[in-house]
């Protein structure tokens, strides 16, 4: 075990994965001189020269367009978003030209290729800066999603999400990219996309979270321990294709499900949670689904207002608690 | 169809030449012209009268009239290189050697359809041939074509890209990003311009402010030529200049091909935006395939047999195609479920 | 009452709010000459002239913010996408400058504009032409989202986007479009916003819906009547904000709900309502909430997957039946 | 601050010359430039310190360096015209006229800033005064720009919209698009592109392919020029011409101002891709202010006890609006929930 920072388990996967396989390169905006805008890609260019880590103009939806006919030709592109804020700008490319030609071509036309970068909300950085676009790639089949929390996620899942053949989503967060996590030592560490990890068990109540939400869940449950609930803490770490395994499972144990997310609520992740435990874990709830999430307003700047826009540990435990219901 | 016989031929033809008013081509790939061309326009004749017989459906964009440019420009380039193209397809993919059956089949939404009937008329796709479709929304083919310039650079290959666009997606903003990427980089890549002079119902000159299509690129490095897409050899000799431009490492050339679509955009415009005189006018004086058939007779290149040859083959291959795409079944229920993701060993 | 298309009414719509008003103008892909792809703006550019219906080249992105602008200098454009598939290309306009920038600039910029245009699938048009965006949309604070059935909501929800001072995505579905309704006489027909219209009472099952789904709910609701099921269907008409009160109120009287949609499951409309019904009708509900939504796949060609892939009236009545506990 | 000076000037201005080599400016309109360029480098000098110290978070973006072109530019056009910009807008807002304490609270984000806190530093707005902001996303302002000069000229109101941005959005897609509708509509917009050598850590050749970026949009008929943009006369003059020009009806005209930034791109940026060579060159021999306070001093325009008069009035404007900035209050809370859409009638 060792202590990593998310910032350098993302560098690492990449640079394993680039020594491992010589179709794999690195292309976006600032991640070759200036090592990333977030310094993800730190001395990449170094080890891999011009030709595998590559800047591009301010062209979002050209370079994401570039990007997946190089992943069409056979190549294996890991393409950054400056932020999936720009990448708006290129989501045709990637929903109807990465997610949709495998099933139009009937299998004839791959496109693997990894779309990532920082993702939702940073520090102060307004409404434009600040979406989380978890659900909306969520809805598309032909695309993977995947929201790393950790350290270990985000190695062990962009070592994956590399390797797969398909068009992937990895949605980074920028605050988390300078929090530090232990690692397994472990050569080559990939874990299964598709697949929830329970952060911590518990019998009261099952949080689902996912991203930096993760760290907001775990923070909460341990206030409600210390009052007596004992919250189980799933980290979905893929949206799409979504554990609901796991999340029934462990409904099945606390029979109270509580579902964070940074973005919107309105069709959001929550709302497809809940969708899931009416159709597969009716009989086992025992209080309705409670959705934590942003509120419903673009994010303001002010200090004070955004800090009451995001979920805060505060908003997840009396969400625990009410369908508990525990009063305080 | 004329692919084969053009792949021996064109590197050939390439050495050959350099200068700009290129030498008559041989005999052979004149009567391979004649073919390749009369393919294609034979089979949008049928895919019309399928589509009116209900058994197309959807969206259907024919190629009639703008013959000359693909044949023309598949006979100059390798079987190595790539093909990128709109909607407008069904011309590209059949230069490129796929079956006419198994477009057709496609067009019908059968199983044995070139993409299993998923795609359908739009979205036809062999990149085993270097075809990579097929493209549903206009412009989004030109960073891909980029893309795959790139990673045959990539992979040293010294193969290119024709990447096909209409007048109209030369509007879209893409098209300029990928320019001035595709001349940063100097990737391999020939944009083609098929500039049929509408856009829908938009004549080009609506829709586009400034100087000539061909110019478009030069802001980013990127040269220009203008080529008489109704004439085949005039294609043909401008394409083996511009694939070796590309080739050389020079980086990308944009290549406006006058053309016009006799048809309506697709099966459902009525195109009313233009006289019937202008269509006529350009059949009867400017048809690329009639062009070719007095050109082969001026230089005695074949005979008026060879010629009822070529098409009695055609008119039985289209045929064979269109019976062929309707006895196809159509596909099994569990494709719905299939080639959404790549399965992967769990 | 007379019979129009819902073709008429878009376009009566239209003319009569820009003969009301000189600031509104109609402006996307072939609106004038070619009178609409659908031909929808049929007449306009004739009575209205070239600087108010103005045909734009080929460029989503910069004709949707070029409308922007027209929109925060105070006029009121009315932005035809050929469909809603090419908005894609334009989708970072309509969220981050239309969407909000009012909220950005405290108030001070306003962006009264409609984006109209046919949404979800045509007839065999494959994946790239077939998307439904009404959750997409509805995620977003600052837009407001309309997804009108018959003739009636048409117009009457058309003239009230364009008076309204927000961004309005209003989509509309192709197929509809030669489909004629009865029209209530009305010479300023002007409907809420953010009201759902309870299509058809019953007592036994709700039947949630927008836009063509709403007529195989119709279908659906013919079909279990006679096996004795009354259902009461619900046409949302504005999917956000949404009028969740008709909803809850309905379910309070059926304690079933069936979410119909024409897009994907995944954090779709469905799922929204289901997160509602949890949240505000958990103790109503006497079954788990049902979605119908099309199967989790790109949108197929060949007629028979295409058939296969989209819910028809036989599939909603099935769910109903379920919520309903009756076997067949 | 200059503004109101320099619009009665202005137009007086316009109307005496033509010839590409402007005549000096008059004197107090020197001294305008003077007070306009230095409270905008005060200001931002201001916002470095206040961001150190915490009073300021997220992305910040100084405009120290560039002072005279926007300086320049808004003295050449009228308060009725239209300005819209980057995230780089403190000096875009101040030259219009909102008023330093606003822009500096809307920094802070408290109550009292311009955009009562909700849009911080890169959203600053005030369409009162003919300000369209402060947009985020890199190229998005440019088809807005074109809008709202869209709609000044349906309304005839024969003013004019300038719109910034930088020489990497000048890579955009959107940026071609908007290009070719200006023109064909011959849109009353002058583009600025402002080359300040870097778009974040890129420099301007890395980017871009092809000629200099005042020839990008000559394929969409639109003009092209190129000024020094520390050169407040020289901006100021070609600013005159080339608002006559989109005044005129003849369409669009760009200006590329060839300009640089002394600090990092944001306040994050530790700017390590240029040496402190090449900044301290500049710095000392192309400072626009000092090349200014230069001119005047030469001309006899002002003495010292003058600019420094200038120089103190600056310094306490800006004193005052860091002030203010701080004691506003934060905004209630209750201004979370409003401002999503406007409240209509129900
Ligand atoms: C982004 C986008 N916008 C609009 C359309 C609808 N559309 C399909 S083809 C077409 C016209 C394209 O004209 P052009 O590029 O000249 O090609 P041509 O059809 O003449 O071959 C339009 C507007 C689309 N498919 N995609
Ligand atoms: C679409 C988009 N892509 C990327 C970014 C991140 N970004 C912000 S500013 C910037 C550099 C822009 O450079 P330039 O246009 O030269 O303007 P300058 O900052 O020099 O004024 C980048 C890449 C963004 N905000 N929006
Ligand atoms: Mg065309
Ligand atoms: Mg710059």
């Amino acid at each position: 075990m060792a202590g990593i920072t998310v910032r350098e388990a993302l560098r690492d996967a990449m640079a394993e994965e680039m020594r491992r396989d010589g179709d794999v390169l690195l292309i976006g905006e600032e991640v070759a001189q200036y090592q990333g805008a977030y310094k993800v890609s730190q001395g990449l260019l170094d080890e891999f020269g011009e030709w595998r880590v590559i800047d591009t103009p301010i062209t979002e939806h050209g370079f994401a367009g570039l990007s997946i006919g190089l992943a069409m030709a056979g190549l294996k592109p890991i393409t950054e978003f400056m932020t999936f804020n720009f990448a708006m700008q290129a989501i045709d490319q990637i929903v109807n030209s990465a997610g949709k030609t495998l099933y139009m071509s009937g299998g004839k036309v791959r496109c693997p290729i990894v779309f990532r970068g920082p993702n939702g909300a940073a520090a102060r950085v307004a409404a434009q800066h600040s979406q989380d676009y978890a659900s909306w790639y969520g809805h598309v089949p032909g695309l993977k999603v995947i929201a790393p929390f950790s350290a270990e996620d985000a190695k062990g899942l962009l070592k994956a999400a590399i390797r797969d053949p398909n068009p992937v989503i990895f949605l980074e967060n920028e605050i988390l990219y300078g929090q530090t996590f232990d690692l397994p030592d472990d050569d080559d560490l990939v874990l299964p996309i598709g697949k929830a990890k329970i952060e911590r068990e518990g019998r009261d109540v099952t949080i689902v979270a996912y991203s930096i939400m993760v760290a907001k869940a775990l923070q909460a449950a341990e206030t409600l321990a210390d009052e007596g609930i004992d919250a189980e803490v799933v980290n979905l770490r893929t949206i799409r294709p979504m554990d609901t395994a796991t999340v029934i499972e462990s409904l099945g144990r606390t029979g109270r499900l509580v579902c964070v997310e940074e973005g919107w609520a309105f069709s959001g992740i929550g709302a497809e949670l809940a969708a899931v435990a009416m159709e597969e874990g009716f009989d086992l709830l025992d209080a309705p689904v409670r959705r934590v999430t942003a509120v419903d307003a673009p994010l303001p700047y002010a200090a004070n207002l955004e800090d009451a826009a995001l979920p805060r540990a505060e908003r997840i435990a009396a969400a625990a608690r009410d369908v508990c219901y525990v009063k305080t | 169809m004329a692919r084969t016989a053009a792949k021996t031929k064109a590197p050939r033809k390439a050495a050959e030449r350099g200068e700009n008013d290129a030498p008559p081509v041989a005999d052979d790939l004149l009567l391979d012209f004649y073919g390749g061309m009369l393919l294609v326009r034979r089979f949008e004749e049928k895919v019309g009268q399928m589509y009116g017989m209900g058994l197309i459906g959807g969206f259907c964009h024919l190629y009639i009239g703008q013959e000359a440019v693909v044949v023309g420009m598949e006979a100059a380039i390798g079987p190595d290189d790539a093909v990128i193209a709109s909607y407008r397809c069904h011309g590209h993919a059949l230069v490129r050697g796929v079956e006419p059956k198994a477009v057709m089949a496609e067009l019908t939404g059968r199983a044995d359809g070139v993409s299993k009937g998923k795609g359908g008329s739009m979205h036809i796709f062999d990149p085993e041939r270097g075809f990579y479709g097929g493209h549903g929304i206009v412009g989004a083919q030109v960073p891909l074509g980029a893309g795959i310039a790139f990673a045959q650079k990539y992979r040293k290959e010294n193969n290119i890209t024709l990447t096909f666009f209409g007048e109209g997606a030369a509007n879209q903003g893409q098209v300029y990003e990928t320019f001035n990427m595709a001349s940063l980089w100097k990737l391999p890549v020939v944009f083609v311009v098929e500039n049929n002079r509408y856009a829908m119902g938009t004549a080009v000159a609506r829709a586009k402010a400034g100087t000539e299509l061909c110019h478009r690129g030069e802001a980013f490095g990127i040269p220009g030529v203008r080529v008489d897409g109704m004439d085949v050899e005039k294609v043909y000799a401008a394409t083996l200049e511009a694939a070796a431009h590309a080739r050389s490492g020079e980086g990308p050339i944009l290549v406006e091909m006058q053309t016009y679509r006799y048809r309506g955009h697709s099966m459902s415009d009525p195109a009313k935006y233009r006289t019937r005189d202008e269509v006529q006018k350009i059949r009867t004086e400017r048809d690329p395939i009639d062009h070719l058939r007095e050109t082969i007779a001026r230089r005695g290149a074949a005979d008026d047999d060879r010629l009822r040859q070529i098409d009695r083959d055609v008119k039985s291959r289209v045929a064979e195609a269109a019976e062929f795409a309707q006895i196809s079944p159509e596909p099994d229920l569990s494709e719905l479920l299939t080639d959404i993701t790549v399965e992967t060993a769990a």
